[in-house]
């Protein structure tokens, strides 16, 4: 056994502990790691955002750029200045402008990006193949699925009552996603396992140094 | 001016940005850049200060009028202050060397913010047990699939299951390639459906509900 | 209230106890349990070990935060001492979001130690942050020298060999996501989609299935899901002769069984529980 | 005399590589025997008297697109190929010099374009429609939805307070503009029957919008004087120091319902698993497929997927937003028809094409290419 003489790893040991302690009832343990933690995320982001953001993007461009055009950059730092209008009772609603901008052109360029990747790749990996039926197995396993990409779609249908034909296919298509639904959770006992294991191997072999 | 005005400016942008999708010359490829990797930045950059605002009052508001546990809304603070400190304290004269010797951004971030981050996530583990053994009851035929798949999944996943049966990681991977992926891509299809028509709505100027209402 | 009520009524900390206990005992005591590889992993190495020669660059983007790190950092120590070993040239970027950075590092660290005379610059370069999320996937394709500038200890990137030769998808064999999230979705929508560059990923156990559609598209080469996946790599440079470190993933893995056998005996028993319960009180 | 028939058989063309930027000139071999061990391509342009190496020609496509910077649009380029077999080296010129253009138009992405066109007239179309005729619209009954207002009035009984708690991602995303939506209902329902809520956000704008959307709910309600700016908060821009802090207040407050509404990440399960343990009615909703089993575990209700982007529509109750509801979903009927015919082509043209008829296959390679 070799407890680590390390003040910063006791610091990390005591904090997991604390936030542990949360699991048996709450505590002033738990609450202060819990502020500590929103705290700590706050600051995190505002030094991020000055190193990341602010400088590169905006102020070396502007105090140590030389082309003409770095001026456009004060384009957006006007609307994004428009956005604090929201502190005056009169001017508020100023931060429209900034918020449509932002809004108009980012939904605008996920448009085209969101049928390649929801809509396209997904229907064409459904169209069965030639390949697909290579052998009868694979055969019957992508009727499986084309049948439940469509009986699946049909349960998000909204402007008919699900009865008859509809009501039958979105009965499949619920039984479907529940099956799926019971996948993904199996699959993912495994990942949250996984992280309980490198906290257990922290506080065991960083802090206690119980295990190699 | 107030209220159409900047639905227009939502309208022009969000028609050109989709339209530039389908522009390979290079005044387009300029224009989407300029936009993206400049633009749209610097006005996001604006918008933390309503984030900055809403803390602060939180906090001080409690402390102010000392409400129950107060005390650790002073944390918080002390905690926005390590990381203001650790940042930024290597430019205070005189000062810098110290922080940067023994108050430096890796430490705080390796042995404060990471254990916090990674053990709040670990807590799933338990949960995920508890979920499992409160929710998963063959109540209805849906609720049995739900529980049979993620029984088989869960043991498909180790090596032990491999051990107990050779052929169940195949099985789970049939599972996984198959029924559970012919509903993603349902899920999907719908939810990419319903995103393209939300953001129809909202370049058309039909979807304002983030302009605050009317 | 007989047994059975008691027990579905249980306290959920008796659980959280005994959950507990399933993990740190096999902690402490492996039961040294054999690893299968499964296709998604064979495939993703044997690409990355076909580049070898190529003159065609790895991009290894760490794009998780340490709640990720127990799963994914394993999987960034394996690939990094493959190609270390392979002397494919690999450019590890510490992601589009900031907290990436601290473990790309930590995984450089880890994984150089049993290769002294590898170059930094020439062999592998390290990549820090920049903000832009998705628009940082697309600036790449245009070129990586204009995009970051310098590297994360500030050389300027047109002074290193390897960013010299390398500057966008084109010499980039393959982009492999290390993520947790829906990272690896923006790689394929930009960096795939737009410019047509390879894409593989090594992601959380419960991300995985998320990225099963993507695998069957072809859109990712081969993909490392979770703890499991990352065993099986370090399993495969094992037989391959590459010096594999402290196994952090293969050693998870027995803990990983008990635990679930754990909850499928939940599972069952809070079953039976409810059946019995059931069965009496229709009878009532 | 093998030679001379190897030589004149290879040609080489140099065109401009279609649907680009310009800067880039497509070289491509054609009639190249199977022997040939790799081909390199050189490059010259008016002024030079000698070639320059370009790059190494694929000898599975025998294409090579050269995209080297120095390539100017409108100006020719001449290339030659050496072609290298077992026993001897062949070079072949291009025919005509190659000259790049910049395209206006990507033709590769006329599929999304006639889709976008189809999808977007659709729900214009059923807008319209709605807007003439709201009575004739029928959107199926959601339970969920009915659940909130249950789910309200039952934490009034108890006298505890309302939660509603937002998703990680920002304002752009189409699951956050439904959760406000969600949002104008739960706090109007609030306000009616004068209980404390709690807003928690992620991200600043959405908390913009959520104070926007509540101060709103409130004068409906009748109620503008109890609206409490105070009550809408901001935690921390860290998912799970987010999580944590939510943690806190759900066991320190004790809600009696609680609305997980937005994007979610692994933390929904926390939250979820906490907010059951204190004995709240929970109803989430995400577009996050991968955590819905989670919701669906330990939650009362939930809306899954798309179902919570119909329900914002449905809350609304206005024509125009239930027309896009039925445009979007006349555009899975067409989905499937595509997805359908494609099947039935595919499956029929695969026991034709083993029966010797390729035709049909020809088809659906042509509809396979249009995604």
């Amino acid at each position: 056994m070799h407890i680590s003489t390390n003040p910063w790893v006791w610091i990390a040991a005591i904090l997991t502990l604390a936030i542990y302690s949360f699991l048996y009832k709450d505590n002033p343990f738990y609450k202060f790691a819990e502020h500590l933690f929103m705290g700590l995320g706050i600051g995190y982001g505002a030094v991020i955002l000055w190193y990341n953001s602010i400088i590169p993007r905006l102020w070396n461009p502007l105090a140590h750029g030389t082309s003409p055009s770095r001026f456009y950059l004060l384009i957006p730092v006007a609307l994004g200045l428009l956005a604090l209008s929201i502190f005056s009772r009169r001017y508020s609603w100023l931060i429209k402008y900034p918020l449509a901008f932002y809004m108009g052109a980012v939904t605008g360029f996920s448009v085209p990006v969101s049928f390649e990747a929801y809509i396209f790749e997904q229907a064409q990996g459904t169209i069965l193949k030639h390949s697909m039926f290579s052998n009868p197995w694979l055969g019957i396993s992508n009727i499986i699925m084309f049948i439940g990409v469509i009986t699946t779609i049909t349960y998000f249908y909204f402007s008919k009552h699900h009865k008859g034909l509809l009501g039958k296919s979105a009965r499949v298509g619920i039984v479907y996603i529940m099956l799926a639904f019971g996948a993904s959770f199996g699959y993912t006992v495994m990942a949250r396992i996984s992280l309980l294991i490198g906290r257990m191997q922290f506080l065991l072999h960083d802090w206690l140094g119980i295990i190699k | 001016m107030r209220r159409t005005f900047p639905l227009v400016i939502a309208f022009i942008m969000g028609f050109v940005m989709m339209i530039q999708y389908f522009i390979p010359h290079p005044i387009s490829q300029k224009f989407y850049k300029i936009m993206v990797q400049q633009w749209l930045i610097i006005i996001s950059i604006f918008f933390y200060v309503f984030a900055w605002r809403s803390f602060g009052l939180y906090h001080i508001n409690k402390i102010k009028r000392r409400k129950e546990g107060w005390w650790a809304s002073v944390v918080a603070f002390v905690g926005v202050f390590f990381m203001l400190l650790a940042g930024f304290g290597d430019r205070i004269p005189g000062f810098g060397n110290f922080i940067v010797k023994y108050f430096n951004f890796d430490d705080l971030y390796n042995y404060m913010f990471a254990p916090l981050q990674a053990t709040m996530f670990s807590l799933l583990a338990f949960f995920i047990a508890s979920a499992a053994f409160r929710a998963f009851k063959a109540r209805t035929l849906e609720a049995t699939l739900l529980l049979v798949t993620a029984t088989i999944v869960m043991l498909g996943r180790v090596p032990l299951g491999a051990s107990l049966w050779k052929g169940l990681p195949e099985v789970v991977e049939w599972i996984l390639m198959y029924p559970n992926m012919a509903a993603q891509r349902g899920i999907m299809i719908g939810v990419g459906l319903g995103m393209i028509a939300t953001s129809l709505k909202i370049i058309l100027g039909i979807e304002r509900s983030y302009l605050g209402g009317d | 209230m007989g047994f059975w009520d008691r027990f579905l009524k249980i306290d959920r900390r008796w659980i959280f106890l005994v959950v507990w206990i399933a993990v740190v005992i096999p902690l402490i005591k492996p039961l040294g349990l054999p690893t299968h590889i499964t296709p998604p992993v064979q495939k993703l190495y044997d690409f990355i070990d076909d580049l070898q020669g190529e003159e065609k660059a790895v991009l290894l983007s760490f794009d998780f935060d340490p709640s990720t790190m127990p799963e994914l950092l394993p999987m960034g120590v394996a690939i990094i001492r493959h190609c270390f070993a392979k002397k494919i040239p690999i450019i590890v970027y510490g992601g589009l979001y900031p907290q990436g950075v601290g473990m790309a590092k930590m995984a450089i660290d880890m994984a150089k130690t049993d290769f002294p005379d590898i170059v930094y610059g020439r062999d592998y370069v390290f990549l820090g942050y920049v903000p832009g999320v998705s628009l940082v996937i697309l600036s790449i394709g245009e070129s990586i020298q204009g995009t970051f500038g310098n590297d994360y200890f500030g050389n300027r990137l047109d002074t290193l060999p390897l960013t010299m030769s390398v500057d966008n998808y084109e010499k980039i064999g393959i982009v492999v996501d290390l993520s947790g999230s829906s990272i690896p979705a923006a790689w394929i929508n930009y960096a795939y989609q737009r410019y047509g560059c390879r894409i593989g990923c090594g992601t959380t156990a419960v991300s995985a299935a998320q990225y099963y559609p993507y695998l069957q598209t072809g859109q990712f080469v081969g993909m490392l899901g979770g703890l499991k996946g990352a065993a099986e790599y370090e399993e495969l440079l094992e037989r391959n002769g590459i010096p594999t470190g402290r196994r952090e993933a293969t050693i998870g893995m027995d803990a990983q069984s008990v635990v679930h056998l754990l909850i499928i005996l939940l599972i069952i028993l809070g079953n039976i529980g409810f059946f019995y319960v059931r069965r009496r009180e229709r009878r009532v | 005399m093998i030679l001379f028939i190897l030589f004149s058989t290879i040609t080489v063309k140099a065109f401009d590589t279609p649907n680009d930027g310009g800067g880039s000139i497509t070289i491509k071999a054609y009639n190249v025997p199977e022997t040939v061990k790799k081909a390199l391509v050189y490059r010259k342009t008016e002024g030079d008297t000698t070639y320059t190496f370009a790059g190494v020609m694929s000898i599975l496509s025998y294409r090579y697109v050269d995209a080297n910077s120095t390539i100017k649009n409108g100006k020719p380029y001449y290339y030659r190929v050496d072609f290298y077999f077992p026993d001897t080296v062949i070079s072949v010129e291009s025919d005509s010099p190659g000259i790049a253009y910049a395209q206006w138009y990507d033709k590769t992405k006329t599929s999304s374009l006639i889709f976008l066109i189809v999808f977007s007239t659709l729900v214009l179309v059923f807008i319209q429609l709605a807007k003439k005729d709201p009575e004739g619209l029928y959107i199926r009954k959601i339970p969920a939805l009915d659940a909130i207002d249950e789910a309200v009035g039952r934490s009034t009984e108890l006298g505890k307070p309302t939660f509603f708690v937002h998703g990680l991602l920002g304002i752009t995303d189409a699951g956050t503009l439904a959760a406000l939506t969600i949002l104008r209902r739960v706090a109007k329902k609030v306000a009616e029957y004068d209980t404390p809520i709690l807003v928690t956000n992620f991200d600043p704008i959405v908390m913009t919008a959520s104070q926007e959307t509540v101060k709103q709910a409130y004068t409906e309600a009748g109620r503008p004087d109890a609206y409490n700016e105070k009550n809408i908060i901001y935690l921390t821009y860290e998912q799970f120091g987010y999580t944590a802090g939510v943690d806190g207040l759900m066991v320190r407050e004790k809600p009696g319902a609680i609305f997980l509404q937005g994007y979610f990440f692994a933390e929904s399960l926390i939250l979820a698993e906490t907010g059951h343990s204190v004995g709240a009615i929970q109803i989430a909703g995400t577009t996050a497929k991968e955590q819905l089993p989670f919701f669906v575990a330990a939650c009362d209700y939930v809306l899954i997927g798309e179902e919570m982007l119909a329900a914002s529509s449905y809350i609304g109750r206005e024509p125009v937003m239930l027309g896009s509801v039925k445009g979007a979903d006349w555009g899975k009927a067409f989905l499937m028809g595509v997805i359908g015919i494609g099947v039935v082509l595919g499956t029929v043209g695969a026991i034709l094409q083993s029966a010797g008829n390729g035709a049909l296959m020809n088809v659906f390679e042509k509809i396979l290419a249009f995604f």
